[in-house]
């Protein structure tokens, strides 16, 4: 059947806002990419207490927890994309589409326990 | 279309264009980077857990292969960085025509190697 | 020169494969695959091809030669390095030899009503539209509907069936585009889903291949600014 | 052989410009409605044609369809029936709204108007120069026009059986047509097509001729269709040679191009389309032009390479901003197919076979007419035909451009509100048996069962080499005597000539010999038409006759499969205006 769209699992089942969640998580990643690699460049070699006080600032601890957020929509949108090309059977995507999701879940808890504790 | 039993879809048959080689790259390093997510949260729990955490992740960094697989990383970022920006770009109507794409290719792919370059010689 | 031809005729082959045919063609020839072909064909009465107007005006005759899909009539055999392989175009049903099943092609061109809609009251005489809101519609409305853009299409080969193509979605955009169509915001609402339209990548493959020069990519990307304006 | 049979209202052969104008406005009618066409519609020769469609709309300048009507009648060279002449050019602007509203993509002028251009024979207030009377999309109004009435019936849901190569018309004992057969390129289904109206919209049969601007696929099927049914076909010596198709491949390069300010030079770099026609020049129309250029070659003025002659057709001059926004297709084409930039330098053109202005006779319904034997007109029930297949006959002796789009709006238009009008009035449904099915048949059973013979691409070779050379541009009864015996012999020889491949998947082999039997029943016609008409007069070129001859021969030619030939009045009668008569032609 051709006329029937679906959403099959993606984010916001609605092609229009997942699209601009992957773009505007992309930019929040590409700044947090540079801002981390502008860091490194200038407190070169680095040491423990450079990085871990970068990670004290509350500015970057919300900036951590936001992008690690975008992260995980941007993945997500980009890993159902990749699946839904090219795993056609319906249980073993729903079933990889599951892993995916906890995996998601996983570091995204795991992330935050990171930064937590370094407060 | 069960009728019909054969498609012509062989992929040694087709030539990719190099715009198709540079989405095609761009899916690749998505997929990489999203495998080493774990690996990249474990670096950052571990280097700022404890100075010696720290430490053992300074001394990953000697490893070779390992340092290597830090490098590819990397690469895949910078790779996925500038193709993505390169995908905005045409989103917002900037370099949509045939030309511009292969122009914004090519510079894709050999900005890529120059940082490829520059993160080799700052990781070693 | 060399031709090697995807052959298959489903009453007599079990599956398809190459033959190969000689064609004399003197080197400062500016002969077009189809003209070969139709050489080839008087001497193989067997080969099965479409063609119709013989200058890229009507689609019929699309096909994979030496690995990018092309028109044979418009494709200069000297601008080729042989030998010349042609295939059917990629990814549609095979009837026989070149000759490809075109239904569900017309069925996503079909799925994004492509006619002028304008609720409006008609005129007397005919509805104005400035030549700055006519020049909106160039290069939209010459596709020919050859399908060499979605069959060379990766997103289409993995969702032939929900993602509409670039050819399609090149005519949505004809119409979305049409300072005289009312139904606009319709249209846009009909291909919010996330495969109709956003299934594409923006590979391009379908603006390298397209006969006609059109930019179907770059109208897909115009449906979808549209969207995001009018906002969702 | 299992022959399935599908029974409809009206039946639709073709669906090009013509045969999908009239299915649109039958299936808007609500009547059910079958459209069969050999190729995918969008694949129809409409979509070749460029320069526009003619309309007094009067966008550009004070327009009259009165004028346009004119030198309609003038460019046929009085051949043209002015009944018909007239009921087209006064819809012409109705029609042209029609297809505005429903989406068709008209350039446009400053005031947001349908844009027109200028075009060859198209004169204001009956001959004082040029009129801007041909609307237009760029140079690619075929293509669009075809789409647009594509989409349409698209959203009207006709029912399209696409690449079924329609057979032969199937007639009753009591003489009624009552459909077509049919098959099915795809699967080699053979079916019957049973309706109360059937309606040709076939096309030409421009692959006569070795060089021509026609597709493949325009091999005159609804004129061989209805020879073999026993109608005859009307003014069928009447071919148009365009005179610009690019050399060797016939490519079609616009009048439009002319319309634009293009003009035409020989080897010497004279523009000498001044010495023929010094008032319209490159704009005269196109039997003109296309002779002219034909003396130049004869007087050594042309250029020639591969052993064809040409001229150059020139419009650098017009600057790359008015070529991209209007001709953009012609640069395509010329860049493809001729080499060359049309922005910098001039295209090679010759004249070559264009146009079929003959075909089945009809009045302005689209009632087919067939002639008794008291030589009085007949209307064929629930047969209709429409667009080049047919004769209206608007068009004469010769075609003026930018006419045959709009021929085929209108008489698809008025063809298919009387046939829609018929069915109201309970036409009934007859039926035949299935004796009558398998009659027409035979040819199909011929090819599928002849074993050994000759290879049909010879003949098909051998015949357009004859027509090219012996009923081209100049007509004389020498070569033409010759001619006929040798498409008779041809015509013998095909009868028995075999094809290898019997298979039923998409059998193109098969397809491409079924035209041909249509091919060489209207070379026969053309070729006896030819010998018959002992006068020149638009397209028809007599050497040994050079001048038009109105005591004799101002009347329509019509010729059966037979070689047997009658005539039919030309229509002097129109409704609203006084007729034209015959004077002098001169542009």
């Amino acid at each position: 059947m051709v006329n029937k769209p679906t959403s099959d699992m993606s984010l916001t089942a609605n092609g229009l806002r997942d699209w601009l969640i992957q773009r505007f998580s992309a930019i929040i990643l590409a700044i947090y990419f540079l801002v981390i690699v502008i860091f490194l460049l200038i407190h070169s070699p680095i040491n423990f207490i450079t990085l871990k006080n970068l990670f004290a600032h509350l500015w970057m601890q919300v900036f951590s927890i936001i992008t690690l957020l975008c992260l995980i929509f941007h993945a997500w949108v980009g890993i159902w994309t990749v699946i839904t090309d090219y795993i056609k059977p319906v249980f073993l995507r729903i079933f990889i589409q599951l892993l995916i999701i906890l995996s998601l879940f996983i570091y995204f808890f795991w992330g935050i326990e990171v930064l937590w504790r370094l407060i | 279309m069960n009728q019909y039993k054969f498609k012509n879809l062989n992929f040694f048959t087709i030539k990719f264009p190099l715009t198709a080689i540079v989405s095609i790259l761009h899916r690749l390093s998505g997929i990489f980077i999203f495998l080493i997510i774990p690996f990249v949260l474990w670096i950052l729990d571990v280097a700022t857990g404890s100075p010696e955490g720290f430490s053992r992740i300074q001394s990953i960094m000697l490893n070779p292969i390992l340092s290597f697989f830090i490098w590819l990383i990397l690469i895949s970022l910078w790779y996925h960085l500038f193709a993505g920006l390169r995908h905005i770009l045409m989103d917002i109507g900037l370099g949509e025509d045939l030309t511009s794409s292969r122009i914004s290719g090519m510079l894709v792919i050999v900005l890529t190697i120059i940082f490829a370059i520059l993160t080799g010689i700052w990781l070693w | 020169m060399r031709f090697s031809i995807y052959r298959y005729n489903p009453e007599a082959d079990k599956k398809p494969y190459m033959k190969d045919y000689e064609v004399d063609i003197p080197s400062d020839s500016d002969m077009m695959v189809l003209e070969a072909l139709l050489k080839i064909k008087e001497k193989d009465e067997t080969l099965a091809f479409r063609a119709s107007c013989r200058e890229g005006v009507c689609g019929s005759d699309g096909m994979n030669i030496n690995g990018l899909n092309r028109l044979a009539c418009t494709t200069a055999i000297s601008s080729l390095k042989p030998p010349i392989v042609i295939r059917p175009l990629v990814n549609m049903p095979v009837i026989r030899d070149l000759v490809v099943d075109f239904t569900l092609f017309f069925k996503q061109y079909e799925r994004v009503q492509p006619y002028l809609q304008n609720n409006d009251e008609t005129p007397q005489t005919e509805r104005l539209q400035s030549p700055q809101e006519r020049a909106k519609i160039d290069g939209l409305i010459d596709c020919i509907l050859c399908a060499c853009c979605t069959s060379f299409c990766p997103s289409s080969w993995w969702n032939p069936e929900k993602f509409i193509g670039p050819a399609g979605l090149l005519w949505a955009y004809r119409f979305i585009q049409d300072s005289r169509d009312t139904a606009t915001d319709e249209r846009l609402a009909n291909l919010e889903d996330p495969f109709s339209v956003f299934r594409c990548r923006t590979i391009m493959n379908c603006t390298v291949v397209c006969p006609k020069n059109l930019n179907p990519s770059a109208a897909i990307a115009g449906i979808r600014r549209k969207m995001a304006e009018k906002g969702s | 052989m299992k022959i399935n049979t599908y029974t409809f209202d009206i039946i639709v052969i073709g669906a090009g410009g013509a045969g999908m104008t009239t299915s649109l406005y039958l299936a808007n009618s609500g009547l059910n409605v079958a459209v069969l066409s050999k190729v995918y519609p969008m694949r129809s020769h409409t979509v070749s044609a460029q320069g526009g469609i003619a309309a007094a709309l009067g966008n550009m300048h004070e327009d009259d369809w009165r004028w346009h009507m004119y030198d309609t009648v003038k460019g046929s060279d009085y051949l043209g029936d002015q009944d018909s002449i007239e009921y087209m050019c006064q819809n012409a602007p109705e029609m042209m709204y029609e297809i505005e509203h429903i989406g068709m993509p008209f350039s446009r002028t400053e005031n947001g108007k349908i844009w027109q251009r200028a075009f060859g024979g198209q004169t204001i207030n009956y001959g004082q120069g040029y009129a801007h009377r041909t609307c237009a999309a760029a140079d690619r109004t075929g293509h669009a026009l075809l789409h647009t009435l594509y989409q349409n019936n698209v959203k009207a849901k006709t029912h399209f059986f696409n690449e079924w190569f329609s057979i032969d018309l199937v007639r009753n004992a009591k003489k009624n047509i009552t459909g077509v057969v049919a098959i099915h390129i795809a699967t080699g289904e053979i079916a019957f097509f049973n309706a109360k109206i059937t309606i040709f919209a076939t096309g030409g049969a421009g692959r006569i001729y070795e060089s021509t601007t026609n597709a493949l696929i325009n091999t005159g099927d609804g004129l061989g269709m209805a020879l073999r049914a026993g109608i005859p076909v009307q003014d069928i010596e009447m071919w148009q040679f365009h005179p610009t198709g690019i050399p060797g491949i016939g490519i079609l390069i616009t009048e439009g191009v002319r319309g634009e300010g293009g003009y035409l030079v020989n080897k010497n770099g004279e523009r000498f389309m001044e010495r023929y026609a010094p008032h319209a020049k490159d704009l005269a129309s196109r039997d003109v032009v296309s002779r002219a250029i034909a003396k130049e070659f004869r007087a050594g003025n042309g250029f020639k390479k591969d052993g064809i002659d040409y001229v150059k057709l020139k419009l650098d001059h017009l600057g790359e901003e008015v070529i991209n926004s209007h001709l953009p297709g012609i640069r395509e084409l010329a860049k493809t197919f001729a080499h060359v930039d049309p922005i910098k330098d001039p295209i090679p053109v010759t004249p070559t076979c264009h146009y079929m202005m003959g075909g089945i006779p009809t009045n302005k319904h689209g009632q087919v007419i067939t002639i008794s034997e008291r030589e009085e007109d007949q209307i064929v029930e629930g047969f209709y035909a429409i667009g080049e297949c047919a004769s209206v006959s608007v068009h004469g002796a010769n075609r003026l451009g930018s006419n045959s789009l709009l021929d085929l709006l209108v008489f698809g238009r008025s063809a298919g509100m009387h046939a829609a009008d018929a069915i109201k009035h309970d036409l009934p449904l007859h039926h035949s048996s299935e004796e009558e099915i398998k009659a027409a048949l035979i040819r199909l059973e011929r090819w599928n069962t002849t074993d050994k013979g000759e290879d049909y691409n010879e003949i098909r070779h051998a015949m357009q080499k004859t027509m090219q050379e012996d009923f081209g541009v100049f007509r004389t009864e020498k070569y033409m005597v010759e001619g006929v015996k040798k498409i008779e012999e041809l015509r013998s020889r095909l009868e028995h000539a075999a094809l290898t491949d019997r298979s039923q998947i998409f059998n193109t082999a098969r397809i491409q010999a079924l035209e041909l039997d249509n091919l060489m029943e209207v070379a026969y016609v053309t070729s006896i038409a030819c010998l018959a008409r002992q006068e020149s007069r638009g397209a028809h070129s007599r050497e040994d006759y050079p001048d038009r001859d109105d005591k004799n021969w101002l009347k329509h030619l019509l010729c059966f499969a037979n070689g047997k030939i009658k005539y039919r009045a030309v229509n002097m009668k129109p409704t609203t205006v006084k007729p034209f008569e015959p004077t002098k032609r001169v542009y």
